[in-house]
């Protein structure tokens, strides 16, 4: 169980998923969304491989950042960049991630992304998957459950989260343009974040 | 003189508003950060940032963007480069083209960075009727 | 579909505002009219009359300017076609980036005329802050 | 006394001063005034010169509005153009031009400049040229002159509002950019108009 090979599962499940993310993003935004995020994983996967294998979480972390913000192009590239960032920032020195430092990632990696976009639950974006994720991993934190297992509840809450976004209308990112027009679609944005962290836990779950 | 940064998903749009602002303003210093690295549509917050760091002069910086997704590439910028320059790079509440042409007057004729900020801000308020 | 007229005093500027444009709207009806005829920078009320009659669809047609002196040519555009024609092309007291986007996402849901135009309007609206 | 040959040497006039309107409009616009109205003219002279000699001031002169419209590119271009068009529509049928025609189509030309451009006298316009020429050429009339001899009048007047907007800030056009900064510099359409009217009456007084 590396970081690196964790990041490596996580990339090129978004990579595999390009058409689906972009098919989402053609619908309610302008269909480039899996191209974005694709482009961003393939620029960064590489510089992940030349990493020392020291298992360095914040380092590698901080790198996906970099590498997103230089090569995604769309409003993905500073969101999940900056999310990278802080979520690096999150987890300084370590070598492991125990479940309260990984909640404690994914709730500064969801601060960058409001920071950034100066979104709120609820507004058809990724962190309708997002924040029920953070929310389902602090309720598995307070059932005594261990670091996997929390990231188990949190897919499935970002899922639901995901499944949610179909109900309602956009009112960030370009989706917004469309207003009430947008309901009826998934978000693009609340869809790769979910299958960022389903890849995480398969790995993670598969490892253990 | 305060510098302008055009940052615009197209790299035509922000090539095509620095070719008319500099009309009105010979030779100020007009930078454009339009497009992804390879020539695609979208933006790039590393070229933004070296675009900010070639349009500054001392005295300050503002930046015209499209888009909801161009602004959030400027934030990041401005978290990229040197912290005493970011202190002096305003992104303008304005209209791209508009506001980018009013501010490149307004800058070139020796105006500090507030007065640049809030010319390209009243752009908002451009009436267009025939 | 109310059909989308872009224009610009340059042709860089008009080009890229429309492939941001029908990035969000494949295949909309989003005509241009950038630049002089001989490719030089201003606006030529011929050509926009063309572009004008080339975006109709017969549900009308908005039209985006950059600077006053497009709108006075908008303005002569519109005498110069048929009547009937001119009195369902509406040119937006919008910002041309922003206000041509929105229109055209709006547009291209099957808005009315006015509903595109409103739209268009609103864009004055649009905040960038970061 | 035709109206090509009238034409001919107001366009030739213009052509003339190529520089010095570019370089007027250089201190306070986008520098393409000369170079808009040179063209505009290169444009139409070769049409004017197809035209029948018949002298049909008004088809002449729609010939003029419609060529500057499709070829000056600048302000200049839709604002000359009603111009034009407006005073062809003050003297329709007329094969010669009486002071009250004169007059009238002057007017015409003004109202048309006013309606297209929404300036009034004393934003730095043409419209200071042209509207004091007007007042002039009305004394003129008044006084019992004729129609040369109200144009002499109007010239003067126009030579004293172009010298005006040396002391005035722009409110319309370009120039207005500027704001105060544009005092001191005379408007280059003021310029153009005041060019236009001499080498008009220079032609009709010779031909006298
Ligand atoms: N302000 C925002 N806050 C959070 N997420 C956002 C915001 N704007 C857009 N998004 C997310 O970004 C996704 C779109 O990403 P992408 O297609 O790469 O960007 P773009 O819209 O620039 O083409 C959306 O589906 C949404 O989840
Ligand atoms: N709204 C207006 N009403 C009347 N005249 C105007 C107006 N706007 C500009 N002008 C005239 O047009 C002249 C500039 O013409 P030109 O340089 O050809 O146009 P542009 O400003 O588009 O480059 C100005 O000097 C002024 O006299
Ligand atoms: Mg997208
Ligand atoms: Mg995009
Ligand atoms: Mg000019
Ligand atoms: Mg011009």
């Amino acid at each position: 169980m590396t970081v690196k090979d964790a990041i490596k599962e996580v990339g090129q499940a978004v990579i595999k998923d390009k058409v689906f993310l972009t098919d989402l993003d053609q619908a309610i935004g302008d269909g480039d969304h899996g191209i974005n995020m694709a482009r961003g994983f393939e620029s960064v996967l590489p510089k992940i491989a030349a990493l020392a294998d020291d298992n360095d979480v914040a380092a590698a972390l901080k790198a996906v950042g970099m590498g997103l913000i230089s090569s995604v192009g769309g409003a993905a590239g500073p969101l999940y960049g900056t999310a990278f960032l802080r979520a690096a920032g999150a987890c300084k020195g370590k070598t492991a991630i125990d479940a309260a430092t990984a909640k404690a990632m994914l709730d500064a990696a969801i601060k960058g992304i409001q920071d950034r976009g100066k979104a709120q639950q609820g507004e058809k974006t990724m962190l309708d998957a997002l924040i029920p994720a953070s929310d389902a991993f602090a309720d598995g934190i307070k059932a005594g459950k261990n670091a996997v297992e929390c990231l188990g509840d949190a897919v499935q809450a970002a899922e639901k989260g995901v499944e949610y976004t179909k109900k309602i209308s956009a009112t960030k990112g370009r989706a917004s343009y469309l207003g009430e027009r947008s309901i009826g679609h998934q978000d693009p944005g609340a869809t790769s974040s979910t299958i960022m962290l389903t890849a995480l836990y398969k790995y993670l779950k598969q490892e253990r | 003189m305060v510098g302008i940064v055009i940052v615009s998903h197209s790299s035509k749009i922000a090539e095509g508003v620095k070719e008319v602002a500099l009309q009105m303003a010979k030779n100020h210093p007009v930078y454009t950060a339009g497009g992804t690295a390879d020539g695609g549509i979208g933006t790039d917050p590393v070229r933004i940032q070296e675009a900010i760091e070639a349009a500054n002069t001392g005295d300050g910086v503002v930046v015209l963007a499209d888009l909801g997704s161009a602004v959030m590439s400027v934030g990041l910028a401005k978290e990229m480069i040197d912290p005493a320059l970011a202190k002096s790079v305003k992104l303008a509440n304005a209209p791209l083209v508009e506001g980018a042409i009013a501010a490149t007057v307004e800058a070139s004729m020796g105006s500090p960075l507030a007065k640049v900020l809030q010319t390209a801000h009243d752009a908002r308020n451009m009436d267009k009727v025939e």
